[in-house]
């Protein structure tokens, strides 16, 4: 098992260097220079040189992604034009509201779209599941920025039960999760219809099965069933697809995060690569890899546990 | 398939309403220029932000053009974004998912290293830079779409090809001599194709709502096109004065997310060979 | 199989009811427990007046916590001057080339960096020449120091613009030179080493706010609250919801929200609209084959419905531009020398034998506002049968377009929406277009010795009149190269809580430190 | 004479709607006494299946009980809501598959499925449990039970998995046990050993054991009464070495005439019937062999043949069968 978990973070790791490179080329194609941007119409000549040469820009690409990968190992992954302020602080403050929003987007979605999708596969075809149907597929397809505004108008304008902007203080978690209901619900209700979308159909296949049959020729209760017997297997394409849509996490939490005005690394690269602040694009987009990663091995490590063949295999 | 379409509205009622809803936006996506009332992108500032009226079944919008010949312009352009660009996908995904789980192993971790790095990038990055290379279009926007999807199909493809290359059928189909080209083609690929469609099915809607998010980040089709995305988020700028908008735009993209998922699933319980008699 | 629906029914409104305990009664409204939150659309960079990007945040929270000499004033009729602060005794130009100040004795830095001292003055203003910034301070000399609270400032030219592009405004704030001499290279980030002023800055939380407290010792006039919040908001539908949620006290409104004020007000706000600092036209490239002849530019002067423009774009509240120079600067035109008249644009274009004319036009697709009008002016120029192709593209691109040591864009430039900011001064605003700015910001292209000589004197006429009719010749110099079609000033539109007072800079700035509660 | 365990009356079953509906068992009647083997014999497509699964309600959606009764002890179980069905399954009757492959959960230890195996009286505690299950998987022929418990079945050959499901049948004490085709999917030597243990097992039962196969010569091996389905009807019945020695019924003749095993000398042709095995979608007009009957005459092709009762537990439907005794 171990070798497995090994093999696959370097697998990782090496896709991410690549990613890693293919920005670096792509960022520097990128027509547009931070220093004009920064200083708009007052960059004059003196300044433009400073900041080139400060962020090594007037080096050679190689060079310069050569010196980046021999700096990440020590952590140091550049300055922020703007601020003056070490990438990896930078970064680090991003992080956190992003994996909380997505995490609680996936968390509450996964709560409450399985046990839909199980629901409505153990009743195919009846009124319930088609109504479920129809609803589920419906939340896929209301783009994220619209319900957020929706829910901002509602629940916190007219009802006064959410605050509309922000991520609410630093230490008070309280206040934190507060600021985290409207935002989470807006970036996961598509994922409810998704997941539950997925899961009916795995889980039609799953009832199917022989083994099924014979959990209930032994008279289990229909719970045990779908959750022992069905489910366990049936949720492992629905892991495989959580596991690959990471990149798809962070694009619908920038929507969200825009619009309630919550810090983001999703915002964050956003507005770095209009800004074209390299280094914190780079910096970003490494978190954004990163995450992406580590969700990969997680997932696989997580279809091992639940289907004891793919164990076998490592 | 079904004997008349009272029968298939009968026995697979939500396929039906798929059916019926796709085809209504493949009629608005190529008739949708004549049937508009108004020329999509006239404008008529005197009379913007109406409210929805006989004369403009959806009101106006904030340069005074008609909405509701806007969604209808705008139909062709989301069947463009949706559907061509998801059915390239399809095929190229497909192609390289056959190589990749068919082919060579070193071959394998190749295109498997592309499919992944491709999936790591957060859309925002790859989307501005391509906007930013080759100027806000439809064309970059397709572009875009299509590097996501192909490696997503190609992944689920390449899987199932896995699966099927151990499967006694393909061994005996070798044992007979028959040439990789005939195996996939005619053997493996009915088998792989059922899970795609179904998946596929269910982005061309999920591209739409992107297309509308980008928008919003301004990555996505430049005005004046009348794309729904961009019709959705002027609206939301006046959500509370004029709210119908923000319906106008967001409606279409509903109904066309429900008809393709519907469609796709039923499509999907006829076509796959393994679903065959089950519910 | 029965997990029974009302089990999952019962799942999901317990779900609601959760959200719903999330409600906390002791929700604290703003400007009530003394906590002032005003709505930001950018976030902090930096806070060195030598090096920062002036945006709003950076500004706000220098004016609230750091000293300066002067500071803007508007006069009874609206136009902008400068008055001396607090700091100051005395504040007063000798002639052309010398300025005499005098400290108030007493203020004390914060940190223990010891008392407010005219080497502090001289070490500031010093310190901005060779800085990014430097391009404000071409004509000052240096600062003498006469005594522990007095000096004089020495111009090396006469420079009339000194007070409102440089010592009344965002570069003259005054730095205690010993805290900042301790930084590392001398130069402010994100914290001020030592502070003087009604509030003192607390903390900023990156891309979320940045927190001013009311300062324990401050002597000068009392801070009205005990907290001020430069909250960032990205998306300014949601700041109008957090000003009606009470989340906000003061917020940008949208044009069609401002407009719909009236019928629709935002519950407990007064709207307040402020004649804006920016200025923006569309730029015809003069020097471009389709555009070299001048009937033809004439003709696209004309061809464009301004009017519409800006009712589509801004709803009607920003004024229409007569040039160059925002409204309430010195040196604002009365009126253009043209308008909107599609038949004189098809002569013109008629006589000038052209026809079937297809211009690109550029812009920034960051801007909405930029988007409505090159959509109006597509129409617009349609109807006379120009045909025009919308290119927008992304800021990094956008701002090199016209820069020729930024590449090649600039050959092939036509048509652009341009908007530039200005201070309270005209040769803030007319910078951008004497002969030294050809292929560099003046992306128009054109020269004229008229231009280059009332550019040079105005820069140190005193008589406030002449040099006002100066800068007037200049813009209407401009006006007839035919390479400009003045759109407008884009007013700035909040909606406030009644229970405060605002205090605007000029172009809609905050001026926190003279808010009031109501 | 030994109590009934269950017992059939009149039952038939169909499968969709008309036009396209399939009449998958006609008016069958069947008695199932304890401490007897009791074989179901047929070709298939015949309806064996769709009685084992009827015995103990696990038809599909698909199947509609249209007339008589299932008795298992008194308690008539056609018709019963899903819960009350759900109570009678792995108590008092249970059941085994054909194809050990695929009948024990990839996700789920062996240990795992015979704790749920006895689900009913977790009461008792999983220690006893686990006690139990290590004693009757040795009772069913597995080696070293207690190292098992922990293993999946994808580490387990397809003989030990099908030992495990009879295990896990038993464990619920059931009345009946019904043995669908379970040595069809193993090789020769493991279909004996299964066979073996079928036969010690009736002794550990005190019900019945329903043995449904269509290999002649296991039927014969383990059965004490044979019952002979041909496209859902029972066509004859009667014990073992009746229905092999003095078959009544023609098709149960043709059967015996077919299996492989009994022919001696090296023959070019093996010996099959006719034609193939009819789907009845409507009440047939005459005998349902008839078209296959080499005997067949102008009576059994118009009218029905009626279950002829010869004796006890001894019965043919064949106009010329009951003509000739």
């Amino acid at each position: 098992m171990i070798g497995y978990v090994v093999q696959r973070i370097l697998l990782s790791l090496l896709i991410s260097a690549v990613a890693m490179v293919a920005l670096f080329a792509m960022v520097r194609m990128i027509p547009g220079d931070p220093v004009t941007l920064m200083l708009g119409a007052r960059a004059t000549p003196e300044a433009i040189a400073r900041l080139n040469a400060q962020m090594g820009l007037d080096q050679p690409v190689i060079t310069q992604i050569g010196l980046w990968f021999s700096r990440i190992f020590s952590g140091d992954l550049g300055v922020d034009i703007w601020s003056q302020r070490p990438v990896v602080d930078v970064v680090l403050e991003a992080l956190p509201p992003t994996l909380a929003l997505t995490l609680a987007g996936i968390g509450w979605a996964a709560a409450l779209g399985i046990p839909l999708g199980c629901y409505s596969a153990l009743r195919p075809g009846t009124f319930t599941d088609q109504a479920l149907s129809v609803v589920s597929v419906g939340a896929i397809s209301i783009p994220p920025f619209v319900l957020a505004i929706y829910c901002l108008l509602f629940f916190s304008v007219r009802l006064g039960w959410f605050p509309v902007l922000g991520a609410g203080e630093d230490g008070d978690l309280a206040d934190q999760i507060w600021h985290l209901v409207l935002p989470a619900f807006a970036v996961g209700l598509g994922w409810v219809g998704y997941l539950a979308r997925l899961v009916r159909g795995s889980m039609i296949e799953a009832m199917g099965e022989n083994h099924v049959r014979t959990a209930r020729a032994m008279g289990l209760p229909p719970h045990r069933i779908v959750v022992t017997y069905a489910l366990r297997l049936a949720i492992v394409p629905t892991v495989t697809m959580l596991g690959i849509s990471i990149g798809g996490l962070l694009s619908s939490a920038v929507l969200v995060e825009n619009v309630f005005s919550r810090p983001g690394l999703g915002t964050l690269i956003a507005d770095a690569a209009q800004g074209r602040n390299y280094p914190v694009v780079q910096g970003g987009v490494l978190a954004a890899v990163l995450l992406f990663a580590i969700a990969m091995p997680i997932s696989d490590l997580v279809i091992a546990w639940l289907d004891p063949r793919v164990r076998k295999s490592l | 398939m079904f004997a008349s379409l009272s029968d298939f509205a009968r026995r697979d009622p939500l396929g039906f309403i798929g059916l019926m809803l796709v085809t209504m936006i493949l009629f608005a996506g190529l008739f949708g220029n004549w049937l508009a009332p108004y020329a999509p992108s006239k404008i008529d500032v005197p009379s913007r932000l109406l409210a929805p009226s006989w004369e403009h079944l959806m009101g106006t919008d904030k340069l005074g053009r008609d909405v509701f010949s806007r969604i209808l312009a705008g139909s062709a352009l989301a069947l463009q974004i949706g559907v061509v660009t998801v059915g390239l996908s399809v095929v190229i995904g497909t192609v390289l998912g056959l190589i990749a789980g068919y082919g060579p192993r070193w071959l394998d971790s190749i295109l498997l290293l592309i499919f992944d790095t491709t999936y790591s990038f957060p859309t925002v990055i790859l989307g501005l830079a391509l906007v930013t290379l080759f100027g806000p279009s439809t064309t970059t926007l397709m572009g875009l779409v299509m590097l996501f999807l192909i490696p997503a199909y190609a992944r689920l493809v390449r899987s199932s090809t896995l699966a099927a290359k151990g499967a006694d059928y393909v061994l005996a189909l070798r044992s007979m001599g028959a040439s990789s080209g005939r195996i996939l083609g005619i053997h493996i690929l009915p088998n792989v194709i059922g899970p795609v469609i179904i998946v596929a099915c269910m982005d061309v809607p999920a591209i739409i709502a992107l297309e509308a998010g980008l928008t919003y980040l301004g990555l996505g089709v430049p005005p004046p096109a009348p794309s729904w995305g961009r019709i959705l988020e002027e609206g939301t700028g006046s959500i509370r004065e004029a709210p119908w908008i923000v319906v106008a735009g967001g409606l279409p993209i509903i109904l066309a997310t429900l008809g393709f998922t519907f469609l796709g699933e039923s499509l999907r319980d006829r076509l796959d060979p393994k679903r065959k008699g089950r519910a | 199989m029965n997990i029974s629906r009302r089990t999952v029914l019962t799942s999901s409104a317990a779900l609601a009811a959760a959200s719903a305990l999330g409600f906390r009664p002791d929700q604290v409204l703003a400007a009530e427990g003394g906590t002032l939150r005003l709505a930001m659309s950018s976030d902090l960079g930096s806070l060195d007046p030598g090096y920062f990007t002036s945006l709003p945040a950076e500004i706000g929270t220098l004016f609230c916590c750091m000293p300066s000499l002067a500071r803007p004033r508007q006069d009874a009729n609206g136009t902008w001057g400068w008055e001396k602060t607090e700091f100051c005794e005395m504040l007063e130009q000798v002639d052309d080339l010398t300025i005499n100040f005098a400290l108030k004795p007493g203020y004390m830095w914060s940190d223990g960096a010891g008392e407010l001292t005219a080497e502090d003055v001289k070490f500031s203003f010093e310190r901005m020449i060779g800085s990014d910034w430097g391009g404000r301070f071409e004509a000052f000399d240096r600062v003498d120091v006469t005594g522990t609270h007095t000096g004089t400032i020495v111009l090396k030219t006469p420079y009339v613009a000194i007070w409102m592009v440089a010592l009344a405004y965002d570069s003259g704030f005054i730095l205690p030179k010993k805290a900042v001499e301790a930084l590392p290279d001398g130069r402010l980030t994100t914290s001020l080493p030592a502070q003087l002023g009604p509030y003192r800055f607390q903390e900023w939380i990156p891309q979320q706010k940045t927190v001013l407290v009311k300062n324990p010792d401050w002597t000068g006039t009392p801070a009205a609250f005990d907290t001020i919040e430069f909250v960032m908001v990205a998306d300014s539908k949601a700041g109008e919801l957090a000003l009606q949620a009470g989340e906000l006290d003061i917020a940008g409104l949208l044009p069609e929200t401002a407009a719909n004020f009236e019928a629709a007000p935002i519950p407990g706000t007064s709207f307040v609209n402020i004649p804006g600092t920016y200025y923006q036209w569309i730029g015809l490239n003069t020097e471009h084959p389709k555009l070299a002849d001048l009937k033809v530019r004439q003709a696209i002067q004309r061809g464009i419905d301004v009017e519409s423009c800006l009712a589509a774009a801004y709803a009607g509240l920003s004024p229409k531009a007569t040039g160059i120079v925002p409204i309430g600067i010195l040196g604002n035109r009365a009126q253009a020398g043209y308008s909107y008249d599609p038949a004189a644009a098809s002569a013109l274009l008629a006589e000038a034998g052209v026809s079937g004319l297809s211009l690109t036009l550029h812009y920034n697709v960051s801007n909405n506002e930029d988007a409505v009008i090159a959509q109006v002016v597509q129409a617009n120029l349609a109807d006379i049968g120009v045909t025009v192709e919308l290119m927008p593209v992304d800021s990094g691109v956008y701002w090199n377009l016209g820069i020729e040591a930024n590449g090649d864009d600039w050959k092939d430039l036509q048509m652009t929406i341009m908007a530039f900011r200005t201070g309270p001064d005209p040769l803030d605003a007319m910078q951008w277009f004497p002969a030294s700015q050809y292929g560099v910001w003046n992306w128009e292209r054109w020269k004229d010795d008229e231009f280059e000589s009332l550019w040079t004197a105005a820069i140190s006429e005193k008589d406030v009149a002449k040099r006002g009719q100066m800068y007037e010749r200049m813009q209407e110099i401009m006006e007839n190269t035919g390479g400009y079609v003045w759109i407008t000033y884009p007013a700035v539109l909040y909606g406030v809580s009644t229970r405060v007072k605002p205090a605007f800079y000029p172009g809609g700035d905050y001026r926190a430190e003279e808010f009031a509660t109501a | 004479m030994s109590r009934d365990v269950a017992s059939i009356e009149g039952l038939s079953v169909a499968f969709g709607r008309p036009p396209t509906q399939v009449l998958a068992l006609r008016s069958v009647s069947l008695t199932l006494r304890a401490g007897q083997i009791t074989g179901i014999v047929g070709e298939s497509g015949s309806g064996k299946s769709t009685l084992a699964l009827a015995l103990i309600g696990l038809l599909p959606q698909a199947a509609r009980v249209t007339e008589g009764a299932i008795r298992i002890g008194n308690q008539n179980i056609a018709g019963l809501p899903e819960a009350r069905l759900r109570a009678i399954r792995g108590a008092r009757v249970s059941m085994v598959f054909q194809d050990p492959m695929t009948a024990l959960s990839p996700s789920r230890t062996i240990g795992g499925h015979l704790l749920d195996a006895q689900h009913r009286d977790r009461a008792s505690g999983r220690s006893a449990l686990r006690t139990r299950a290590i004693e009757v998987l040795r009772k069913v022929g597995v080696p070293d039970p207690a190292a098992q418990l922990d293993r999946y079945p994808h580490q387990l050959s397809g003989g030990m998995r099908q030992r495990v499901a009879i295990a896990m049948a038993l464990l619920g004490r059931p009345e009946l046990l019904i043995a669908d085709e379970i040595t069809t999917a193993l090789d020769v030597t493991l279909e004996a050993q299964i066979l073996h243990l079928l036969r010690e097992l009736r002794s550990e039962i005190d019900g019945a054991i329903l043995f449904i196969s269509h290999n002649l010569g296991a039927i014969a091996e383990i059965c004490d009464q044979v019952a002979v389905f041909y496209a859902g009807e029972l066509v004859e019945e009667g014990p073992v070495r009746d229905i092999f020695h003095s078959p009544l019924h023609p098709y149960t003749r043709a059967l015996r005439d077919c299996d492989p095993a009994r022919i001696e000398g090296a023959a070019r042709h093996l010996p099959s019937i006719p034609g193939e095995t009819p789907v009845v979608r409507a009440p047939p007009t005459g005998c349902i062999f008839a078209p296959r009957c080499s005997l067949a005459t102008e009576l059994c092709r118009t009218k029905v043949p009626v279950w002829a009762a010869i004796a006890e537990g001894r019965g043919v439907r064949c106009h010329l069968a009951v003509s000739k005794t």
